[in-house]
Order: structure tokens, then C-alpha cells, then sequence
């Protein structure tokens, strides 16, 4: 008996797309119902044997699986990718934003105090490093991106990233009062007196002449 | 305001009623709504003249727009703004059609300005077009499907942890946002006073008996742009204020150019004054 | 030439096993030394051609997908996915043929301010994404699609997108209308002064043109 070839296909996609193992009925169920469910199977079942995924039967239900003599290619421990938590998020962002800038500024910034595991992970990712030191007392280290962080971004240049402005625009931003605009100039002003590179769009006070070192 | 952001947030997925995403239109616009714009609105009028789009008669388009508008504005309501301004634009658009053309290099002719409004509209269907075709593609995880349990062969990347540009611009985004809901502080910030700087100019003013540069006025202590530049000018406020008393005398060559400053010479005390109020006091 | 078939199968293995589409050298990685990816690839493309599974290319990679003819077998068991509104559909289609393209010359195109949201929504999904910044006054930020966008919707690469030849030849792609096509219009203008003394008044408008949903 051979099985219509449409018929087999049906029932391969729909094993394929399957999320957890389908027993007969619930395929039957999904199937025109002139579709031999049992015979499909076993045609499926013999196309398949010899190749690199073969066709299961798993306590009762049906499912595709690598063949078991090939399982050593997918054997090679593959790296777990983990998101960044909520905070280290926030941390890199506020660093890319207001790089070069100290732990002390970050937590101001925050509002709440940096876990020192956080600068340490994005230290040890690559996506950070250390800058300069800060001109106040203590000499505190200063914190910015790295080349790394710009190429799993995507950017070419830091100053790719989107403006207050334009995350306003893209509706990712609220609109702020003005209270916001006196800490962006105190940080621009805390940035003038720093001693590593300029600030990543540091032409904005060209114009005005600069004191006499 | 909360409430309407978190509104308008849901009907970006539910196809809302297009005038009203603008706030504060909603009100306004009630024979137009349905349409997304001026510019939407005559892509419909252009459609309905039965002809291919790098055919209708956009002479013909004006009148029917302005046709429209008229019918719109019955009395108590009012047309909003943008529909208006359009309405404007055709009906210039329709004289420059009319009339014979200007012989100006510098003004678009009518055929010039009908071509860009031709050209706008069938760049705008072309894109709906578009986005139509695209939306009815087979699309990932509605027509077509991955593997539904992958056994898990990852392509190894360089980086463990994963972030996305979107989180990245969200958290700042949201942080800034926060920050906003704080209290108002208004940061202490150290400048120059013009007490001081008068206090110094009084000072150093008898050691200096030729013309010297403003800036060399400046207390050794100046750091930082901000600070510089408040003590610039609360020096210059302070020998202003001084030449007033006929005690020293400014110079500026030009506008933005360099400012000089000298102890007024005691011997030509009164026709100084007038001299004071020439080029640096003006 | 012909494929060896073991190689095939190991191929077959790793596609099947993958989570996301791989790209021929992170197959090449994954096999022996001996296999040529790009054959076993063609010969394994032709294999399951009229299958209930597909071998494709999206985004320059390779997946196995069911095949699209199927999907009133596979469709009922998804979620009917949320509708995207009209401005979010255009905003997207805009992207994706002008790219790269600043939200200025999105809305130029539209005739309507971006409204709020869509771009962040568009973001989010991870459709779009900045790509840089335009050389003019004031830097704009410009937004192009990302490799998600490719495989969603089935795309090797972006020049596929269909009609994108014809638009761009049409000259609808540019920012401004083509000579040719002022040329025309000059000449109707002409033609429609010559015969028009009574221009065709709007009292024929008596049904007012509805917008299409």
C-alpha cells in the first residue's frame, strides 16, 4: 500500500513545527480525513531511517529527532548566552552616555549604590574599561566604552547613539522639565575639568576661548 | 497624560483611527478622521479620478480637495490645521496653474510644484504598496515555522552575555525618565562675581600702566570653561562699571575682538569720560 | 559531483538540531574537515525540494522551514498575532526601502508626523535598528532593518525586497521627483491649460471617497 506523497509531507511539516511530541490522534485531528495517520507514519518513518534526523516513537508520540550516532556534532558544550540584568543595563547606558565617568558619578546618577559585581562584569565582558582619572580629590577612575562594546552594538563611532532628542522622538524618552537640563550642564561643566579624552561630542564650547593652562 | 500615552500605546497594534494619534486633534477633526493627513487624503481624492497616478490631473486634484475642505468646515467645526494649510498650498498651486508663468529663476513653476505633489503621492501609494506585499509575505511563525524543538547547535559568539541595542536606549531612556520625577535641585555652582572681579581690578589696576588684554585681569585661580567664562565677563561688568567712574578706559578694535583696558591718567580726567563711552563702553 | 551521503546526513543533523539559522562557516566548524559545506548545502536544498520542509537562505544563513504552501495545516495553532497598525505597517516598509533613512524623511514621505511609539514599537520587535547618523545639519540618526527583519519575512538579503529594481528605477526612492517626471507634468499643465477654460468645478464630488480601512 503506498501512501498519497501530499499526505506525507502534511505530517512531516506538522512534526517539524511541533513544539512537544504529537500522538496519533492529535495529528489525525489536524489532518484532511482522508490521511491514513498510521500508514503516513510508517512511510515517514522508513524515508527517513539512514538519514540525519529520524522519526521517533517517544512514550506513544511521534517526533523528529538527530539521529543518535550523530549526536556527538551537537555534543560540543555550547556557551550559555545570558542577558545582562536590568541594573548592568542601565550602568553601561549611563556610561555610554556621560563617558568618561567616575563609580561615584554612576551611583549619583542611579540613585543607588553600584554593586562593584557590576562594573566588574562589564569590565570582564570587554564592553567597558577604564578611561583616566578624574581631577577631584581622590583621583577617582573614570569609566567608558570600549571598541567591543561599539562593534556588538553595531555602532561605528560612539557618537552614534541616538540623542535625548531623538529618543524623545522615537517615543522612548518623555518629555522632561527643565530640571534635567541643569544636570546635563553640570555634567558637561564636571567634564570640562577632566584630564583623559574629551567628552564624545566635545565640540560644543569651542567657540568660547579656553583658559590658559 | 499617564492614561493617554498608555492608551496610544495600545493602538499602535490596533490599527487606531490615524488623526487621532495626534492629542489635542482629536477633538477638532471630525469629518476627517479616517484619514492619516492631508497627503492621505488627496491620495484618496487622486485615486477615485479612475486613472494611473502619473496620470490624474492635479488641477483637477486641487479643485477636489478644496471642494472637500469647503464641505468640511460647516459652521462649529473646525478643520484642523494642517488640512488647512494644504488647502492654502493647492489653491496657490491651482493659480500657478492658471496663470501664465513668472519669469523668476528663483520660484518653482506650477508644472514644477504640481510634479513634486505628483510625485509625493505616488511615492506614498508605492510605499503602501509595499508595505502591503511585504505584510503578505510568509512570514516567520505565522506561515512558515522553524523547527518547533530544536535540539539546541547554537552559532557560537565572541560574547557570553547578550543585550540588545533596544535594552541599551530603554534603560537609558527610563532613567532619564525617572530622574525627571525627582525633586527639583538646582545645583551650586561656583562663579565669578563681579564683587570680586571689581574688588581685583581695584587691586592689580595700579601695577598695569600701559593698554592690557582683559583676560590678563583674571584672578590665577580660573579653571574650567564655566568658570572662565563668568569671570570674563564679570570682569568686564566690573571695568565698565569703573571707566563709568572715569577710573579706567576701554578699547575694542572690533566687534568680538580682543577687549583692552588702562588706568585712566589722572591730567585728562574730564575728556576721558567721553572717550570711555566711545568703542568699549558701546 | 556528488555528495557523500554520511556528509549529508551530518549537515541534515546540524540544521535540524540548530535553534536559529547558521551560516556556512559555523557549519564548516562543526564538521569534519573534509565536507564541502556549500555542495552538501545544494544537494540537500534539491533533497527536500517538494517536501513538507524546506532548506532556505534568510539573512545570508541557512534554516529549515516548513513549507509555505502548507500553512493552513500549521497556522490554527499559533496565536493570531496582534495586527500592526497602517502608520507602523508604512513606517516599516519605508525603513526597509529607504534605508538608511532619518525619521524626518519618514515623515516626509507619510505627509504626517511619526506619531509616538511607532518607532519604539518597530525597535522593540527588533525590526529596526540605528544605523549611523546623516552627514547634515544637525546629525540625524538613521534607521535601517536588522537580520530579524530578513527572517521574518523570508528574505536572503535586502535587495530582495520585491519591486525594490522597479522603485528605484521609477525614481520613487529619491528625495526628489526625476527630471522625466517634471517634464511630464509641464507638459500636461499645457495641455490642460489649452483646453480647460471651465476647470471641471468640484460639484461632481458627490460621494465623498471613504479611506480604505
Amino acid at each position: 500500500m503506498s501512501v498519497d506523497p501530499r499526505h506525507l509531507r502534511m505530517v512531516e511539516a506538522l512534526l517539524f513545527a511541533a513544539a512537544e511530541p504529537l500522538d496519533e490522534s492529535s495529528l489525525a485531528a489536524r489532518l484532511p480525513e482522508d490521511v491514513d495517520v498510521p500508514a503516513a507514519l510508517d512511510a515517514l518513518r522508513e524515508a527517513y531511517s539512514g538519514r540525519g534526523v529520524h522519526l521517533v516513537r517517544v512514550a506513544g508520540k511521534w517526533a523528529l529527532r538527530t539521529a543518535p550516532d550523530l549526536k556527538f556534532l551537537l555534543r560540543e558544550e555550547t556557551r550559555e548566552t545570558r542577558r545582562l540584568s536590568r541594573a548592568a543595563v542601565e550602568t553601561l547606558a549611563i556610561i555610554a552616555y556621560h563617558q568618561p565617568v567616575t563609580r561615584a558619578e554612576i551611583e549619583e546618577v542611579r540613585g543607588v549604590g553600584a554593586s562593584r559585581g557590576t562594573l566588574d562584569l562589564l569590565l570582564e565582558i570587554g564592553w567597558i574599561r577604564p578611561k583616566g582619572r578624574r581631577r577631584t580629590p581622590g583621583r577617582p577612575v573614570t569609566y567608558g566604552t570600549t571598541d567591543e562594546f561599539l562593534a556588538h552594538f553595531g555602532f561605528d563611532a560612539i557618537d552614534e547613539l541616538p540623542g535625548l532628542d531623538e529618543l524623545g522622538a522615537s517615543g522612548l524618552l518623555q518629555p522632561r522639565p527643565p530640571s534635567a537640563m541643569i544636570e546635563e550642564a553640570r555634567a558637561r561643566a564636571a567634564r570640562e575639568s577632566e584630564d583623559g579624552d574629551g567628552p564624545p561630542g566635545g565640540a560644543e564650547i569651542s567657540e568660547f576661548p579656553r583658559p590658559v593652562e | 497624560m499617564d492614561t493617554l500615552n498608555a492608551d496610544r500605546g495600545d493602538d499602535v497594534w490596533s490599527d487606531p483611527d490615524p488623526v487621532r494619534e495626534e492629542p489635542g486633534d482629536a477633538a477638532l477633526v471630525v469629518d476627517l478622521d479616517g484619514y492619516e493627513g492631508p497627503l492621505d487624503l488627496l491620495l484618496v481624492l487622486a485615486r477615485s479620478q479612475k486613472v494611473d497616478l502619473a496620470r490624474i490631473s492635479i488641477l483637477q486634484l486641487a479643485e477636489q480637495y478644496l471642494a472637500f475642505i469647503a464641505r468640511a468646515r460647516r459652521p462649529g467645526i473646525e478643520v484642523a490645521a494642517d488640512y488647512l494649510v494644504m488647502a492654502a498650498w493647492l489653491a496657490y498651486l491651482k493659480s500657478r496653474l492658471l496663470l501664465p508663468d513668472v519669469e523668476d529663476e528663483d520660484v518653482s513653476t506650477g508644472p514644477e510644484l504640481a510634479a513634486h505633489l505628483s510625485f509625493q503621492l505616488r511615492r506614498l501609494e508605492a510605499m503602501r504598496e509595499a508595505a502591503a506585499r511585504l505584510m503578505g509575505r510568509d512570514r516567520l511563525g505565522r506561515d512558515v515555522f522553524p523547527r518547533g524543538q530544536p535540539e539546541g547547535v547554537r552559532v557560537v559568539r565572541d560574547t557570553v552575555y547578550e543585550a540588545s541595542v533596544f535594552e541599551l536606549l530603554r534603560a537609558y531612556a527610563d532613567h532619564r525618565a525617572r530622574r525627571v520625577s525627582e525633586p527639583l535641585g538646582i545645583a551650586a555652582r561656583e562663579l565669578y562675581s563681579m564683587e570680586r572681579a571689581h574688588e581685583r581690578l581695584r587691586r592689580v589696576l595700579g601695577d598695569l600702566p600701559g593698554w592690557e588684554r582683559l583676560e590678563t585681569f583674571l584672578p590665577p585661580e580660573v579653571k574650567g570653561a564655566v568658570f572662565y567664562r563668568s569671570a570674563v565677563s564679570a570682569m568686564l561688568g566690573a571695568g565698565l562699571e569703573m571707566a563709568k567712574e572715569g577710573r579706567v578706559e576701554l578699547r575694542q578694535a572690533r566687534t568680538f575682538g580682543p577687549i583692552y583696558m588702562r588706568r585712566k591718567r589722572r591730567e585728562s580726567r574730564a575728556a576721558a569720560t567721553d572717550e570711555a563711552r566711545g568703542p568699549g563702553a558701546g
